[in-house]
């Protein structure tokens, strides 16, 4: 592995907020897994799009609207491109959140019935996870968790066990825990849920900002990520979808530029992906992720991956150093994405993120939206730092270097 | 003299051939130009394996229009099997006119349309 | 009515796009009913957000997360505030369009049955037509409308007597139509049907940019408008509902911070307006788009609503005087928003389009996702010229001279 | 010294008063701090109108947990009406610390949870 953690990969002068100052602090942003900061490049073709090329898609017959038109679909080849997918069978959502209720409600409420069983993980984030429990009450299906190991993992033996109960119609997990930063073999997974004739949803809101991820290799029915995770603008998500399950999907959201013909009391549906667009898109939001994913495309997303992990690795070793600091998720030397989460004896998590906050070092605190989980790792809330690629060795220091300042304030 | 409106455009718009209804018909087939909502018919009689006759029918832009037009002298008399080989190259080339991105799918609805009712492909040229 | 027309109402300069030239032609803009163009007050809303105060809301602890927050839910309090409606009562949605799918969803889903009827008019947006066509159909519900007489206009006794049939659960009745102009009386409509027992959704897409709106006034339990035709970005939408009708729906979308407690088979939700907003929001879009309704109001919408009232009677007696030209909608004389849909005889509504797009005259054509009024009308497309803030005198003859060139084209 | 962890709210975390369960009880309550899912539960003993005794049971951050013990013992023999009286200023100034906007929410979930159990009325402070 080369010993590139010692400087971030992308130019932190990239990244316009890390101008802030914080008192006389720089900002430490320790984040990322919640959102990402967005590069100039980024901000600048969102303002450039409303500038100067802003008109409503898909209608419009002057000029200004078909450059609207192109720029908007032109950003559709780039972001599928990005993950290996296909233009036809990527749909803008607003997040990711919306694009997993699509698959529920339009898959899942037509195909889930009594006897059919929905198999999610214990570490899903309550987006891959609410929904599903909705759809299932309703349907008279019904939910099962697949358990998280004591190394924060799954069991692949847990899985077939499951599968080979013959009920299982649709396996939804995550790609990389936004809590444990586990990284799930998507691939097999996948591959032995269609062996047992189950569909599969991978939820990579994590996974797509720090790794190298192609579709067709995970396997998956349907992939969804979020923009703003991924260095793009708040308001756009993206899912990916097999195609012939697409095509045979009713619409979720109903209404303009979704439909090919409206009668007073039937309607027929547009082709793909617009049928699942309802509605003004988030075209100007769709143009700067575009720019995003070329950004981390000209980066690399295998150098990011190195990166990261790399930054990883010396965060959790001097983590290990902090007296009371327990981490969660895969041990040290095992495969993991870009964070860690922990608890401090003797201070809350919540209490951890303040006084670390007053540091300029911006860590999360709470359930993450994993509260299922929480109570599997016996815990109400953990503190987390997740990396991005404007991270580097002197973020991991001002962590360590906060944290110790913090226990001495509660006497530790 | 207009790039796109020229005359013979204009001409097969304003008197295009063609046009009306073919009762008996053998093949038949109906598409929407979702991007304003226009309809576009077709009647084909078939002879042996050709097109022995066909009338469009509906409404549209002077683009789509011409294009039916155009295209209607050429379809007639054509193997049913060519006209699963046509693709939007020979209907643009054939209307001879620069065709913006948005403008394409009025070109090229009555070649959807016929191939359409011939193959019963709904799905051309997506 | 004072002479304003003359002179557009926004400087101009204050919209970069008009820094655009076509050719050697300035941008002759009609086309705001489908998306407005942006102020840089707007743009730059967006731009600061991003650059200076990203990260994400409601659970962060350190200040960059409370700035964000703060930021977040300030707008929200400007924008509710913008149509006198409440912080608590205003949820985010991507556009008007999941806003109304929400209430279809949420509301109807759960109340409507065999027996019941929704009525809307033959004036809807497909937005306001197509998700009630769903769930009349999923729940054995009545889908009526409401005609439109031969001045484009509602008739309140045609709603009596819809509303005296007794079964009406919900009118849902746009406020300014997208294709004729007219204003519907939302107050009188509203009050009848309350009367009568049905709740009230009231689609102010258009509205809202245009005229002065008080929620409250006009009487409705919903009411949703969506921020890219009111100088604000895409990606954001805004559903107003009655607080009671609000708290006692279940949730739509469902995931991360709409939630109170995640338990392994069932879930309770957070509070409003929290409830309906699952996932990550459009954070910088609600940030700027409180920057277009502080644009907005410091023009003062009582003078915008004159203005553009005075700009669409210019625009009105100037098209009656171009031969062949008919427009549809309120004749002239009557209350009327800020648009003029029309067709020219020997001229197709795309390519009217087409020409004046060339003189860099910004119209659209089609059926303006109102297929069911386009048949009422007689015709399958309308070419449709509309006005925003930054319109004047000069647009309206831009459009006219473009329009006799055009005619010239077409040998007429 | 630091602002908000000053010594008194560092000694009410670590060693808080009035903790632990109370059995039996008269009234009862259990909220979540829906920021990080964080549980606080109250029991509450009733002589006449009074709150005779209370314990809370739960966990949290210093803040929400120094807040219920501080606010316990203001808390023990207050007539039930006036708890229904008592508002988030109260709450506050008792603790004596700034409170940010974030973390108000832990502050005030300890009277939350009493108000609920006193009043019944779950959606204070909103
Ligand atoms: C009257 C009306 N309702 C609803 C909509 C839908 O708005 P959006 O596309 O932002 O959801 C529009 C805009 O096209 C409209 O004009
Ligand atoms: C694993 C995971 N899934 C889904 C989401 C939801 O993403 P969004 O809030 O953009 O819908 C997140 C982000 O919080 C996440 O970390």
């Amino acid at each position: 592995m080369p010993p590139v953690a010692e400087q971030a990969l992308a130019v932190r002068a990239d990244f316009p907020i890390f101008a802030r100052r914080f008192g006389e602090r720089p900002l430490v942003y320790l984040d990322s897994g919640a959102t990402s900061q967005k590069p100039q490049v980024v901000i600048d073709a969102l303002s450039a799009h409303l500038s100067s090329h802003n008109a409503n898609v898909h209608r419009g017959v002057y000029p200004l609207a078909q450059e609207a038109d192109a720029a908007f679909e032109a950003a559709r080849e780039r972001i599928a491109a990005f993950t290996g997918g296909e233009a036809r069978t990527t749909i803008f959502t607003k997040n990711a959140t919306e694009a997993i209720n699509l698959v529920a409600r339009s898959w899942g409420a037509a195909q889930l019935g009594p006897g059919d069983a929905v198999l999610i993980t214990q570490m899903e984030h309550h987006a891959n996870l609410v929904p599903w429990q909705q759809v299932c009450r309703e349907r008279g299906a019904e939910l099962r968790y697949l358990e998280v190991d004591e190394h924060g993992e799954l069991s692949l033996q847990a899985l077939d066990s499951e599968l080979a109960r013959g009920d299982v119609r649709l396996v939804a997990f995550t790609h990389v825990s936004n809590v444990l930063g586990t990284i799930n073999p998507v691939a097999e997974i996948s591959a032995r849920a269609r062996a047992a004739g189950a569909i599969t949803l991978i939820d990579g809101a994590q996974a797509v900002p720090q790794m190298p991820v192609d579709i067709a290799r995970a396997g998956a029915d349907f992939y969804v990520w979020t923009g703003h995770k991924a260095l793009g603008p708040t308001g756009i998500g993206v899912l990916h979808g097999r195609r012939e399950l697409l095509e045979s999907m009713e619409p979720f959201l109903t209404g303009g530029d979704m439909i090919a013909s409206v009668g007073l009391q039937e309607t027929t549906w547009n082709e793909l992906p617009f049928k699942f667009e309802a509605g003004t898109p988030p075209i100007a939001e769709a143009v700067a992720l575009a720019a995003a994913v070329d950004y981390l495309g000209a980066l690399g997303m295998e150098r990011v991956r190195d990166h990261e992990r790399a930054l990883t690795e010396q965060m959790l070793a001097r983590l290990g150093e902090v007296p009371g600091l327990r981490v969660v998720g895969p041990p040290a030397g095992r495969e993991r994405g870009a964070l860690a989460s922990f608890t401090v004896e003797g201070m809350h998590p919540h209490d951890v993120a303040e006084l670390l906050g007053r540091e300029g070092v911006c860590v999360r605190a709470g359930h993450h939206c994993a509260q299922p989980l929480m109570r599997c790792l016996g815990v109400s809330a953990t503190a987390r730092a997740s990396l991005g690629v404007y991270n580097d060795e002197s973020d991991v220091e001002a962590l360590i270097g906060a944290l110790q300042s913090g226990r001495a304030v509660f006497g530790l | 003299m207009d790039d796109l409106y020229r005359d013979y455009i204009l001409e097969h718009y304003k008197r295009p051939q063609n046009f009306g209804e073919l009762d008996p018909h053998d093949l038949e087939a109906l598409e929407h130009n979702p991007l304003c909502g226009d309809e576009l018919g077709v009647h084909i009689r078939v002879e042996g394996d050709r097109i022995e006759d066909l009338r469009f029918h509906g409404h549209g832009c002077a683009i789509s229009q011409a294009a039916a037009s155009i295209a209607s002298e050429e379809l007639k008399g054509m193997a049913l099997s060519d006209v699963g080989q046509l693709d939007a190259d020979w209907m643009i080339d054939l209307l001879g006119i620069p065709v913006s991105a948005t403008r394409r799918k009025c070109a090229l609805l009555n070649l959807k349309v016929v191939r359409g009712a011939v193959t019963g492909d709904n799905a051309w040229p997506s």
